[in-house]
């Protein structure tokens, strides 16, 4: 399976040997873990939500815009919801590709795309409540700065 | 037409349910909709938010026309990764 | 081990875990992988030879360096050496850090620096003879030609 | 004085040995020893092309001056990775 939303742990290993080719020169994998700490306060644990439909659809359209934006044939992308914990992995986007420059380029642009685009959402666990995270590339966007105000 | 808006994440727990069910007239647009909900649920998005719409499993610009039976979701700032 | 030069098979997940911290949030892998074929000819094997004591030792400068540039803790690399069959791994770059914006720089600029400046070589062995490789971004240096010319 | 260098993988392959001994004179630079290493083995490197050396496991530039023990390496064009 080359995309993937699940609740049980992600296997990177397993993921990165879908896109290993003899024909390859590079696999490049990204593994996003759950941080400990958010502006200083513990993170206990971490709550991912989706939609898992679209999500999964979404996951698929950015895959295949990949792989023909950058010539590849190797892109797998799992994304895990459910309760995670810290220093777990979320996401792992995985790429193989005869060289390595297309590969870094490829999954670089994966990660921006999914976290710009899939319906998936991050509630961040606190000893003392509980936020709703928006992307991070919108830190100080109204609307995350309105989900901290309301978050409880 | 009546359409059953599913929210999620922060939407879904600022209204308190999973879905809400939203009457608007025929040829309502996105915009028309987003209108509505904001009328039943005012917390649920700061006016100068917009809120992101999905129909039918893609995202849809408010000047998009709804039709009986659509699948509508409020998609709230997307934090995946 | 964040350096190591072995004749045994590499192991991605072991060189991942090294550089897993709760408070980071991304891991950037890179994994170099052996190909059957170069311009058209199908490489039956590899062999990597290296000048051992330099070898670890440049390559714990260019760790350094990589910590220093990008404000790194975590930055693993390992080198196999010997022969190497097709398709299986010759690098892995392993890098944790917080956000993956420096993780994916460092990690490209890693491999970059390593084909430059470590004294390890490559002998593709193909049916009807060899070539040492030279680094593939000196591909056409007079160098490699005259290397190809007198490879037997 | 005399100085053991080292060959590898290409380098050892054209001059069909691990090690050359090569004779220079007190006060010698990296690039008196590259061209004596050169008169004994003529088809190590073509003329065009700059033989990289290590001193002391360490890239030497060509005025380096050597030192009786050295440890000198010849250092054909990399290809790790």
């Amino acid at each position: 399976m080359m995309i993937e939303l699940t609740e049980d742990t992600l296997n990177p290993e397993k993921i990165t040997e879908l896109v290993r080719r003899d024909t390859n020169g590079s696999v490049i994998t990204f593994l996003g873990t759950t941080r400990d700490n958010f502006e200083g306060k513990t993170v206990l644990t971490l709550e991912y939500e989706a939609f898992d439909e679209m999500a999964v659809k979404k996951l698929e359209e950015v895959r295949q815009e990949l792989m023909a934006e950058f010539g590849l044939e190797q892109v797998a992308i799992s994304h895990r919801i459910g309760t995670v914990g810290i220093g777990e992995i979320s996401l792992v986007v995985a790429i193989g590709s005869p060289h390595r420059k297309e590969g870094f380029n490829a999954c670089q642009k994966a990660v921006d795309r999914i976290k710009e685009v899939i319906p998936i959402w991050k509630k961040e666990v606190y000893q003392d409540g509980s936020r709703w995270v928006a992307c991070e590339d919108h830190e100080f966007s109204p609307e995350q700065a309105s989900g901290q105000g309301h978050s409880h | 037409m009546e359409l059953n808006v599913r929210l999620f994440a922060l939407y879904r727990e600022r209204a308190g349910k999973n879905i809400v069910t939203v009457a608007v007239a025929d040829g309502a647009t996105v915009s028309d909709l987003t209108d509505e909900v904001r009328r039943q649920i005012p917390n649920l998005a700061p006016p100068e938010v917009k809120i992101v719409v999905a129909v039918n499993t893609d995202y849809a610009d408010s000047e998009v026309v709804l039709q009986p039976g659509d699948d509508v979701c409020l998609i709230p700032p997307v934090s995946g990764g």
